[in-house]
This record gives structure tokens, sequence and C-alpha cells, in this order.
């Protein structure tokens, strides 16, 4: 697959896309050469993922051209073109095989003969080039988040011959993961393979790309090779002005009570989880893909059978269930916010309200209508900085940060008392992660409890006061903030280093 | 001025049909103008469908209803718009308004299928198995053709009758039939509400390999109602004993005679009745003529 | 109240088609626009605006009452027996309602408590209601409704009919319900992604069972119009009308996938087949040509009304 | 660390109906002498046929997140096409082509229609539904036709003592599982039911897909059409209509999800064959007509049930098999 290194392989000029009038991508251009990276950033709705659609067909540019080796590609069929793309937003079938989803866009065999034998083949070997240990037959509803970001990595690696396009593929990977997917895309690019690069996180940038596109409303602001770009100087260029440091949550007061406590929680994919957590206190937890973090906390939260004692406020709960926890103030955000979050179909202000519509209600007249519901909502969604034309627009046509601050927007407008954030700045950008943490201090310094599971290692170490480590569905270890130290934890979570480090 | 009739129709099927097109063809004859409506089978449909007759001013009315009393509301209407209304094919007893009634003596013609039955079954020995295929559960025809046949069945003792539903729906005539067969192990006669009914009992009889023509040994003896080609041909086969052939057009004509009877401010009896003849083998061809499913 | 009423009427794309429609067979036929014909048309659709809404509502909430039609029947039966029997109307009317909410009770408890498929239990609770029926009816009408009942549907104020008026009254109840209140906030949540409402605390199974109650005594109600439009409690009254309140519904806009929609788009999808009906009709169109007419219509009607609305978009 | 497979959940989606049937096999037999017989047992198949041939096809539709209400009227229309044109060229090689391919072609409209204007499947069939039943009775003017007597032979006659119908339901099973579950048209069809959105970025050939499916279902409407009028003997006004219900019933209660994403051939035909089951129980036990429907009802919802208790077993065996890991020796003990 060598190519002439010295003609772009792909060539966009004054690409445009509009919604209704709403201008989203005015006017980009940029030529990507073979085994070049070029990271694209931007904040939360500055048009990477619909600039990303339009280059693999999904969406018809309002204007501009779409070049490959030099020839114009028609609308609609950049995938013929040898462009492939790793969706934000999973594109997979969730009653399907991991085997059926990898392979589902050129199924060896024949047309009235699926080859099942080949399919299986296939499938392992990408999954054994991920070095990922994913059962091909399994059905990818089973899977968890971050596995099903493998499989779509590896569907979109089989297709990928010419550009690969990556829009936040690393928000459910753990560290190890992401650094095998680096050294993954390394050898692509060495093959000559073009990719072009969507993240928030500015390190992986460093990490895998030459140069670097930034987007602003749409508008291209700066582009070039990524050496000699310090870091600051982009955040800067993507979000119009500097950021400053979060601020050091510091440690909380030992005299805080016990908001939470948890006891020889059993479930499924979870056993024996024993932890506590005080008002004031923010709780992390680490642990590879899979490691059943998700699963615990479904569990503790009622959404999933288990056994064992959950204490709130030093009350034993003898009924978990989301209703039960509702009226104790404990919030659970999810993981899967398209799944299990987000009303995709209805407006941003009815996602906002959703899990507290009960106190809007209008006390006179018959209970009828929602009181301040607008106008409360607006408030969140400007504190939560969603950038939307108004409050009514539908949550699907979000990009997917604003989507994921939607979601946060609801749990921490309910006031909680008790709050499990799973995941939660996931597709969020800098300067919103930083607010986001900001806030996550200030209601832990409120007196909330807080257990934030969290793939980001160093968010996890810029927010916790204590890190428990979980692996293959247990708490294997614990730390404090004075003995964080992320190679521990992390050697710790895969297993490979000593064992139980922190007391 | 000329006249102007308003067929309310319940339902395209069949019979239905033949009764309308005799209807047109006398409203042609007499030079009356028709406006044909149909109610697929809905009661409010048929409702509303006569309110628009007698808002197009129509003369008369000439309705079969989907169901009995189904339709007394814009009836009334008529009543107060002076427009005079007769019933045809399913009467309406409880009606104030329905002037006159003219259709068949269903109970009769159950009666007529019911004797020949209870004839032929009068030599068996020990348990004499029917099979009834009843209509519509809602359908006084239906109900009055079964009533008429087992009133005749009581001459007949020791009787073992298996109701088998049907709606009306060969499919479904034909399944009831088939499992009413696996359950017992000889079945002397099988009585169709409709005729239309018949050939789906002879795939059964044939699939058993029942099917024999009438006076042969094991023949089951096969009865209906109605009168049409699937019923006639089976008669003239000889692999169903009778059926009940109803009049249409004599039905068809006399709903627009007694309209114009009405319209002239004449005297009409209340219920028109007209029964059915029963045809056999023996008869049927030479009948020919008068059924009228095998024009 | 003002401001859902305005917000009902708008984003209804259905609307001008329904209007070109009225303006169309007014031209063409002279007794469309009669007083006769409209009170007729109103009359005649009471029954299934009523049951649309029930309809509206489950669709709401992502599932399907295939018993709603049966329900119908089942409680204008119970209705006019225990006319028959007390001479009462506010007899008749409680009976009806309590039948279609105790059929639309078992419903919700076995869709919402037990989880079992909302479109195979419907269909069940619609086989035993409509067996029901017919055991209580024998097959034929009730005999001795009282007379009140059929001047309950002769009565008119101003033209419109007091059928019509309950039904729109009903609409109205139930518009806001589902606008105005937690509750009906919850059944759009539920029908737009139900595992979502779920981790959001909202009680999932309560508003499941409480929807099918509702649809279910909403076809009570309608049972119970249908005596005083047709003069008679009927055991088969409401089985036609299934496919005619599903089309009325869908047609309106609102999907059976749940979450979208409204009633105000059903009241307006209940109109267009109405009026649809009634104009073929009177312009003496063939009953099987005005079923091909009536098939182009619904699809090419929800057609533009989608490309309306993208428009406006 | 092997990981659990979903396969169970999925693959076996039949295996509610089938032990439903198999419980209510036990019962009827204990009911009535008559049941247990292998004439009884190929009666019930031959009834079943016409709809379990239909629910293959509808298996398709719904595991693409489609319906098709206009089933029954397609029926209708390709029996009413089949009558007229024996009686007007007698000839039977034209009329079981025009029968089959305009039943095929009426569902590719179906199919067409959803695809180019994106309109839900339920308010396009159902304007389909109207349209195709409107054309019947134009056509034949809502006359009973008779077809000639050879004809029979698709209802009744023999093939080694095997009854037609059963042999092409046999065909069309075989055929439906392979397609469904060996070829490209049977995987597109279960990823798109899955999810829409995924099927679109993953350029999936949707619209042909979404057609074939609805010509597929329109073809199997079309043997159905000619089994049903060979049995019942003569095309008859408004013949299916209403069908659909019947047949969507069966693949339902076979474990296919109105969702879509997944479902199996198998599990269809066993739902048809359920239904049948009820009525010939119904029939043998000679239960009087008013409280047939009330059984029904009954038993349907027994079934489903079955259904719902059976998904919780397999949810408690899933449990069970991850629980199990836990008790494995593991590598490393825990602190804390
Ligand atoms: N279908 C749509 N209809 C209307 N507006 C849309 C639609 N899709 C996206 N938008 C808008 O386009 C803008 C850009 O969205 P896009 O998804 O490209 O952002 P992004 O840069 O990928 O953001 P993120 O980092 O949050 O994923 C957003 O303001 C979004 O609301
Ligand atoms: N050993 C395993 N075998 C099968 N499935 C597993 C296994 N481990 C995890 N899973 C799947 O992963 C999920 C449990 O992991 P969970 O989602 O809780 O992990 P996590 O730590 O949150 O990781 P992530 O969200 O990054 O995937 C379950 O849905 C389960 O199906
Ligand atoms: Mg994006
Ligand atoms: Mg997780």
């Amino acid at each position: 697959m060598l190519q002439d290194k010295a003609h772009p392989l792909l060539s966009v000029r004054n690409l445009t896309k509009s919604f209704s009038g709403k201008l989203v991508v005015a006017g980009i251009s940029f030529d990507l050469y073979p085994g070049q990276v070029i990271g694209l950033v931007g904040e939360n709705g500055a048009g990477k993922s619909t600039s990303k659609n339009m280059l693999c067909g999904l969406l018809e540019p309002t204007d501009g051209q779409i070049l490959v080796n030099g020839q114009t590609v028609e609308s609609n069929e950049g995938h013929a073109h040898g462009i492939s793309a790793v969706h934000q937003e999973l594109s997979l079938f969730g009653s399907l095989t991991v085997a059926e989803n990898m392979c589902i866009g050129a199924l060896p065999g024949s047309r009235l003969r699926v080859d099942w034998q080949q399919m299986q083949c296939i499938a392992r070997e990408q999954l054994n080039f991920l070095g990922m240990d994913i059962d091909p037959d399994a059905a990818v509803f089973s899977l968890g988040a971050g596995q099903q970001q493998i499989v779509e990595i590896g569907k979109a690696l089989l297709h990928a011959d010419k550009v690969l396009i990556l829009d936040e593929p690393t928000t459910s990977l753990t560290a190890l993961e992401r650094e095998k997917l680096f050294r993954i895309l390394d050898k692509l690019k060495e093959r000559g393979m073009a990719i072009i690069f969507i993240s928030h996180f500015l390190e992986e940038i460093y990490r895998v790309c030459d140069s670097y596109i930034v987007l602003r409303d749409g508008h291209q602001v700066a582009g070039g090779a990524l050496a000699g770009v310090s870091r600051r100087k982009l955040e800067a260029l993507m979000v119009g002005r500097a950021l400053e440091e979060s601020a050091d949550h510091g440690d909380v007061s030992d005299t805080g009570t016990e908001a939470l406590r948890v006891e020889h929680l059993d479930s499924a994919d979870c056993r024996d989880i024993s932890f506590a957590v005080r008002h004031g206190e923010v709780v992390g937890i680490a642990g590879l893909m899979g490691a059943g973090r998700t699963e615990m906390a479904e569990a503790l939260f009622g959404l999933r059978p288990s056994t064992g004692s959950v204490h709130v406020q030093g009350a034993l709960l003898t009924e978990r269930s989301v209703a039960a926890m509702k009226a104790l103030d404990v919030c659970y955000l999810p993981e899967d916010r398209r799944n299990n979050g987000l009303f995709l179909n209805r407006p941003v202000r009815e996602n906002l309200s959703a899990a507290a519509i009960s106190r809007f209600i209008r006390r006179r007249l018959l209970k009828l209508g929602f009181a301040g519901e607008r106008l409360a909502t607006q408030t969140f969604s400007r504190a939560m900085g969603i950038s939307i034309p108004h409050i009514d627009v539908k949550v699907d046509a979000l990009s997917g940060g604003n989507q994921q601050k939607v979601l946060l927007g609801r749990w921490l407008a309910s006031e909680p008392k008790v709050l499990i954030l799973d995941e939660p700045t996931k597709g969020v950008d800098i300067g919103a992660k930083f607010d986001i943490h900001n806030r996550i201090g200030e209601i832990a310094r409120a007196g909330a409890a807080i257990v934030v599971i969290s793939s980001d290692l160093p968010e996890l170490l810029q927010v916790s006061h204590r890190i428990l480590v979980m692996r293959k569905g247990r708490i294997v270890g614990e730390f404090r903030r004075d003995q964080f130290d992320s190679v521990k934890i992390i050697s710790l979570a895969a297993s490979t280093g000593e064992e139980g480090l922190a007391t | 001025d000329s006249i102007t009739l308003g067929l309310s129709v319940d339902q395209l099927f069949e019979s239905r049909v033949g009764v309308n097109n005799a209807i047109k063809a006398e409203a042609e004859k007499r030079g009356y103008a028709l406006i044909e409506v149909v109610a697929d089978g809905d009661a409010q449909t048929q409702n509303q469908q006569i309110q628009s007759l007698i808002t197009q001013g129509v003369d008369a009315i000439l309705v079969c209803a989907v169901d009995q009393n189904t339709i007394e509301r814009a009836l009334m209407a008529a009543q107060r718009a002076g427009i005079p209304v007769v019933a045809y094919d399913r009467d309406l007893p409880a009606s104030r308004v329905v002037a006159a009634f003219v259709g068949p003596d269903s109970l009769s013609d159950g009666r007529e299928a019911g004797a020949y039955t209870a004839e032929q079954l009068k030599a068996v020995e020990g348990e004499k198995v029917i099979v009834e295929l009843i209509g519509a559960l809602n359908d006084q025809n239906g109900i009055d053709r079964s009533k008429g046949f087992r009133e005749e069945l009581a001459s007949l003792d020791n009787v073992k009758l298996i109701e088998v539903p049907t709606d009306w729906d060969s499919a479904r005539a034909l399944s009831g039939t088939q499992n009413a067969f696996q359950a017992n192990a000889r079945v002397h006669a099988v009585y169709a509400a409709t005729d239309t009914h018949v050939p789906a009992v002879e795939t059964v009889l044939a699939d058993l390999g029942l099917l024999k023509k009438v006076g042969e040994d094991g023949h089951v003896v096969v009865t209906g109602v109605n009168g049409s080609n699937d019923g006639y041909q089976a008669v003239a086969n000889g692999t169903a004993d009778g059926i009940v052939v109803m009049d249409l057009d004599a039905t068809g004509q006399t709903a627009v005679e007694l309209a114009s009877r009405l319209l002239n401010g004449d005297a009409v009896d209340r219920v028109n009745v007209i029964s059915g003849n029963f045809y056999t083998t023996d008869n049927i061809e030479s009948n020919k003529d008068t059924i009228w499913g095998a024009r | 109240m003002i401001k859902a009423l305005s917000e009902s009427v708008q984003t209804r794309p259905v609307a001008p088609v329904l209007i070109a429609l009225f303006i169309g067979f007014s031209l063409f036929s002279p007794y469309f626009l009669t007083t006769g014909n409209m009170e007729a048309l109103l009359t005649a659709n009471s029954v299934v605006l009523i049951a649309s809404v029930g309809m509206t509502l489950v669709f709401l909430l992502g599932g399907i009452d295939l018993s709603i039609s049966t329900v119908i029947s089942v409680s204008a039966v119970v209705s006019g027996l225990v006319m028959a029997g007390t001479g009462s109307i506010w007899w008749g009317a409680m009976a009806a309602m309590s039948v279609g909410l105790s059929v639309g009770l078992v419903n919700g408890l076995l869709i919402g408590l037990l989880g079992l498929t909302p479109f195979i239990t419907t269909m069940a609770t619609q086989l035993i209601a409509r067996g029901v029926a017919f055991v209580l009816s024998k097959g034929i009408a009730v005999q001795g409704t009282p007379y009140g009942m059929l001047d309950f549907g002769f009565l008119t104020f101003h033209g419109i009919p007091a059928v019509t008026l309950t039904a729109l009254l009903v609409v109205a109840v139930c518009m806001l319900l589902l606008t105005l209140t937690d509750w009906g906030r919850h059944v759009m949540l539920i029908g737009s992604n139900r595992n979502a409402a779920r981790y959001s605390g909202i009680n999932v199974r309560w508003v499941e069972v409480s929807v099918y109650s509702v649809s279910g005594l909403l076809g009570g109600i309608a049972g119970f119009i249908s005596i005083a439009t047709l003069g008679n409690a009927i055991p088969g009254v409401g089985d036609t009308l299934l496919l005619i309140i599903i089309g009325a519904v869908v047609l309106g806009g609102t999907t059976m996938e749940g979450g979208e929609g409204s009633i105000g788009r059903t009241v307006l999808g209940v109109g267009l087949l109405a009026v649809l009906i009634s104009g073929l009709n009177l312009l003496g169109i063939p009953f099987y040509d005005q079923l091909i007419i009536q098939g182009l219509l619904i699809f090419l009607g929800t057609w533009l009304a989608m490309k309306l609305s993208a428009r406006r978009h | 660390m092997k990981t659990f497979s979903g396969d169970a959940l999925t693959r076996q989606k039949w295996l509610p109906i089938a032990i439903a049937n198999a419980v209510f096999s036990v019962l009827l037999a204990f009911a009535s002498p008559a049941f247990l017989s292998l004439a009884n047992f190929q009666s019930m198949l031959v009834q079943s046929a016409v709809t379990a041939i239909m629910a293959v096809g509808m298996t398709f539709i719904i595991i693409t997140a489609g319906i098709d209400i206009s089933m029954g009227a397609i029926l209708f229309f390709s029996s009413a096409l089949f009558a007229q044109l024996m009686i007007d060229t007698q000839s039977y090689l034209l009329a079981f082509a025009a029968a089959l391919c305009c039943a095929t072609l009426l569902g590719g409209i179906n199919g067409l229609l959803v695809v180019r204007f994106r309109m839900s499947p339920l308010i396009t069939t159902l304007a389909t539904y109207s349209i195709y039943r409107g054309m019947a009775i134009h056509m034949t003017g809502a006359q009973n036709i008779p077809v000639p007597r050879e004809m029979g032979f698709l209802g009744n006659g023999r093939v080694f003592g095997v009854p037609v119908p059963i042999l092409i339901l046999l065909v069309i099973v075989v055929a439906g599982v392979y397609v469904l579950n060996h070829t490209r048209l049977g995987v597109y069809a279960r990823a798109m039911g899955s999810s829409t959105r995924s099927a679109r970025e993953s350029n999936l050939p949707t619209a042909p897909v979404t057609i074939m499916v609805y010509a597929i279902g329109g073809f199997v409407t079309g043997v159905a059409a000619l089994i049903l009028l060979a049995r019942v003997g003569g095309l008859q006004s408004g013949i299916g209509i209403g069908i659909e219900f019947t047949v969507i019933a069966a693949v339902i209660l076979g474990g296919t999800k109105l969702t879509g994403g997944s479902g199996t051939v198998i599990g269809s035909v066993f739902g048809a064959f359920f239904l049948v089951l009820i009525e010939n129980g119904l029939n043998l036990m000679n239960a009087s007509p008013y409280i047939y429907d009330i059984v029904r009802g009954t038993v349907l919802l027994a079934a489903v049930m079955v259904d719902r208790l059976s998904v919780r077993r397999q949810q408690k065996a899933l449990l069970a098999v991850k629980a199990a890991r836990f008790d494995q020796p593991q590598s490393v003990g825990s602190t804390t």
C-alpha cells in the first residue's frame, strides 16, 4: 500500500456545512499526505464530527470539495474511496456478534454464502492485532463500553485502506489500551495510511499527530506542523482564551461523617466490594476496561441484581432501587449516554429536568404545569457551558460533548448528597473538563460524597482524595492522595505489578 | 321529478352483490336513480352514510344493516326527514322506523336443510355425529339458520352436534372441519351455514379419502344454505346432497317495489319473506335457471 | 394552558392537508358542508376520536394496545346490560368506565409488572374481551337500552353534537395530563428511552400500568358513547375500528417507536380520515375505488406532512 | 479469560415457544384421546402451513424493524388475480407465474415506498393495505370465483405420503433459515433492525435489503395464497384480510421482537403452529363457540408467560455462569 508521499492522498477544499441555515463547519481546507496524522481539535460543538461525517460520506457538504488522489469525490461515497472512520457514537449492532460487527462492511464469502469460518478468523486476527481478549462470538450488547470501543476500532481498521478517521476513539479506554492503540496507529502510519485523529486529550494529540488543525465555531483558526506548538498555545487557540489551571482539591478533613458504605456487594461481574465514602470526599475508582466498575456502580444503585449491603448516611437500605436511592439524594450518572442516559428525540429542556421534574410542578391550580422549568434549565445549560441555539432543540442534534454536558447537568442539578459519576467527562472538551472538575470539587466541599469512575487516570488523580483500584470485579487496592502514583495504580490495575500496595 | 333511492350496504360479498344487482336492475327498470354506499362492516360508518344519503335528499332508503339495531339513530333521522326505509336481507325487528323488511326466512331455510339431514341419518345406528359450520355469532341470519337446522334434528335421537364457529370465513371453516373430523372417528353429516364453505369441506373429505358421491357407501351428508356457485357445483357433482337456494332476484325486486309502494303512500306488509328452495342432486340441474350462483 | 394549546397547534403538518381536503370536498360536493353532513361526521367519529387518544398515549409510551377496539365492544355491552337492568344512564356510564379501566389495568399489570410483550398481551386480552362481550350478549344487541341514550346521541349545542363535545372534553383532559403533569412528561420520556427513564429514577412500571389503564378507560368511555351514537349496545361495535384507530394515530404523526407525537396530532389524524371517508362517499365514488383513493391519500398526506415539517426545521 | 458470549440469549429465541408447544400438546393429549395421532398432527401442520409460510416472510420484515400490515391484502389480491386469470386464460402456468410475480411485486412496492419516502412501515403498509384490497375488489367485483378441481393437489395432494402444503412449508422454512443465517441479506437484515444509524454509518445497502425483505414477504404470501385458494376451493371476497395479525402474532410468539434486530424463522413457525394448536384443542374438545375467543386469549397469555419465565431462567443461568468465574482461584488475592 505504498503511496506517493509527494502528492496528497486527501485534499479538502473549503468544506462547509450548515444545518438549516446555521453554519456548523465554515470552509475548512487541508491536505493529508500518506503516512501523515492530523490532529483535529476544538471545543465541543466546534464541528469536528460534522467534518468527519462529510469526509466519510454520511453528510452532504453544503459547499466545498473533497479530493482523493486528486479526484473529486461525490458526496455519499467517501467509503468507496477507502475512507473509514471510528465514530464518536459507536456504529455497532448490539444484537450481532463481535465478528459480524467487524466484518459487516465486507462479509467474507459470497453473497449467497457467508463464510463464517473465515469471518471468525478475520475477527480473531484483528482482535489479536489489537491485543484484546474479546470473544468474537459474543453479542456486542453484552460487552462493556470499553470493549465495544475496541470492536469499533477493529471494524474501522479492517476497512480502512487509505484514510482513517478516529473520532474520540479513546474515551472509554484506559491508559494501557490507549497505548496499544497508539502503537497500532504508528504501524499504520508506517504503512502509508493517512489518519485524522480527533481528541480532547492533548497529550494524545502530541503522542500521535504530526500536524494539527484547530476548529473554533466551525472555522479553521489555525493549522500546521505540531512540532514547536506548545500545549498552552494549542489550548488558547481552541478556546480563544488562556486556560487557568484547575484548583487543587487538597485533602479532605477526616472529620466528615460517612455518607455511603458498601459491604460485601456481589453481583454478576463484581465480587465482595466493600468501601465507604465520607461527606466531602471524592473517591476515584480506577481499573482496566471491563474491570467491573460500571457493573459495581449499577449494582449498588439497584440497577442490577446483587447481594450485600449498602448504607446511606448510616442507614441500611432494605430495598435497593433507583427510586429509593433518589429519595435519599443518591444519584448515578451512567456511562452509556445514548442507551442509558439521554432521551434523544426529546428537547434539551426535558433531558435536563428529567430527574427532577416533580420539583417544578406548579403548586397552584390543580398542580398543572411546570413553573420555572424553562428558566432553571436555561440556567443549568449555561452553567454547563452547553452551546445550543435554544433550550428546545432535540438532544440528538447536539455534538457528543454537549450531549455529555446535558447528561451531567441533569444530575448535578438535582443537588445530590451522594453522587456516583461513571466517566463524567467522556467526550467533553478541555475547557469544560476543568470546569467540571471544579464543580465536582465544589459539590464535595459543600458536603456531598462523590464516587468518580474514570478511565482517564490523570482526571482521577486530579479530582480524587482517594483512589480505589478494581481488577476483574474485585477491589484490589487503595491509594490516599499522598500515595498517588500513576505507574503503581496502572500496574496494580493490570495485575502486572506487586500485590496490594497501599492500605 | 325523478326518484332517487339510497342503498346502504353493510359489506360486499358474493350474495350481497347478487341482491344489490337485482335492486339496481329493478330500479333502472323503473327509472329510479340510485346512490350506493358501502359501510365495510362498520356500524358508525353506516350511520354516517345513511345520514349523508338523507343530506343528499334521497326519496327512500334501502338498507342492509351491519348489525341489527346498529343504525337506529340514523334511521330516526330519516324518519324525521320523512324518508321511508326498507330493510333487506337482514331484519331490524326492534326498529321503530323500518317500514318494511324483505329477506330470507332463515329459520325455514335452516329447517329445510335440517329436515333433509334428519331424514338421511334416520337409518344410522348409534351415535349420529353432525358438524355444523356456524356463521357469524352476531348475525341474525346465521343464528336463525342454525336454530332452524337444530329444530329439525330434534326428531333424531343420540345426536352429537359439533359446532364450529367460522365468522363466514372459509379458512376457518376449513380448519374447524378438519379438526372435527380428527376428533371423531365417524362424522355422518356436515351442515354449512353458507354453501361457499362446501369446497373447503370437500377438501377435508378428500384429505381423508371420504369424498364419496351421494348414494355411495360411506358418503357424508353435506348440506348448506345460500345458492352460490360453490354450492351448486358440489350438488351438481353429487359430492354434496343439497342446498337451500335463496331467491336474490325476488328479494331485490321486492325491495324496490316496497320502496315504490311506500313512496306512493300504499300500505305494505311489515315483513316480507322470500323463502329459499331446497334443491338436491336430483333436481338441481333442472332448476339451474333459478339458482343465482349457477349463472 | 393557552401555551399548551398553541404549542399543540404548531408543528402540526397534517393540518394543511386536512384544510386542503376540506376545501376541496366543499367545492366538489354541495352536500359536504351541510349541517347534516357535518353533524353526522362528527357524531360518527366521536368514538374513534376517544379511542385514538388512548392509543396515542400507548404509542407515545412505545407500546401498542390492540385490545382497545374490543374494550369498546365489551364495555358497551356491559353498560347496555346495566342500563337495561337499572334504567339509569349514570350507572351505565360507570359500568362502561369500570369495565374499560379493569381491562386496561390487567393489560398494564401484565405488561408493566410482569414485562410481557404488549403486542401479544393486548391481543390476548382483546380476544378475551371479545369473548366476554359475546357471552354476555349472546351475540346480539342488548335490548332495553333507555331512550335517553339516543336522545343524548341526538343532542347538539350550536350544531355540535353532545357526543363530540364529550369526546373533545376527554381529549382536552388527556392533553392537559400529557403536557402539564409529571406523569405526562414521564410517558414521553419512557417512550423516548425506557432505559434512560429507569436510570433517571422514573417509576417506569407504574407509568406503564397507568397508561394502559387510561387507554382502557378511554376505550370504556368510547364504548359508552357508542351506545349514544348507535342507539344500542352492540357486541361487535368496536371490532372493526382497530385499523382505523391505528391509522388515525399514525397519520397524525405519532410513531409506534414512542416519545414522539402528541394528542393534538391524533385529533388531526382522526379529522383527516373522517373528512376523507365522508367526502369520498359524497362524491359517489364506488366503495372499492374509495379504498384505493383512501390509501393513496393517506400515503401522500403523510408524505406531504413530513416534507412540510422537514422544511420548517 | 473466556468472555461469556451472548449467544444463548440471541440464538435460542425459539426455545420458549417450542416449550409452550410441547406443554400445551401434553395437556391436550390428556384432555382428548383424538389428539395424539399422526393424522391429527399432519392435519395441524397442514392447517398451519398458510400462516407459517407467511410468518417466514414476516420474520424477515420484523427483523429489520419493519412491519407489513398489507400482507392479507396481498394474499387477497394475488388470489383474485390467479382465479381471474384461470377463468380468462385457462393457463395454469400463466396464472401461477402471474400470481407469484404479482405478490412479490406488491411486497416489493411496500419496500420501495418505505425506503424511497422514508415513511414508517406501519403507515406505508396501512396505505397499501387499503389500495391492494380496493384493487382486488375492483377486479373481482366482490364475486367468488371457483378454481379448477385439479388445483386441489396443492391443498391436499400428497407426495411420498406427505401432504403438499407441508412439503412447501418445509422448503420455504429451509430456504428462510438459510437466507437468514447464511447469506449477506440475512446478516444485513439483522443489522438494520439492530440499529438504523449504525447501518447507515456502516454503508450497508439498506435500500435493496429493505426492498428485498418486503419482496420476500410478498412472495411467500403469494405461495400461501395459492395453497389457501386450493384448500378452500376458490376465491372468496376478502380472503386473507386480517390474517396479518395472526402472522405477526406467530412471529412475536416465536421470540422475534417488534423492534427488530434478532429473531428466528423456526420460532415463527413454532408460533404459527401454536396458534393452530389452540384452535385444534378447542375443536377437539367441542368447546362452545362463545368461549372460543376467551380460551384463545387465555392460552396466548399463558404462552407469553412461559416465554417470560424462560427468559428469566436464561438470565439466571447467565448470572450463575458469571458468578462461577469468581469461584475459580484468582491469581491475585485481594487486599483492603
Ligand atoms: N443533525 C444536526 N442538526 C442540527 N445541528 C447539528 C446536527 N448535528 C450537529 N449539529 C450541530 O453542529 C455543531 C457541530 O457539531 P459536531 O458534532 O461536529 O461537534 P464536535 O466538534 O464533534 O463536538 P464534540 O467534541 O462535542 O463531539 C454543534 O453545534 C451541533 O449542535
Ligand atoms: N470476564 C468477563 N466476561 C464477560 N463479560 C465481561 C467480563 N468482564 C466484563 N464483562 C462485561 O463488561 C461489563 C462489566 O464491565 P464494566 O462495564 O463494569 O467495566 P468497566 O470497568 O466499567 O469498564 P469499561 O466501562 O471501561 O468497559 C459487563 O457488561 C460484562 O458484560
Ligand atoms: Mg464530536
Ligand atoms: Mg464502565
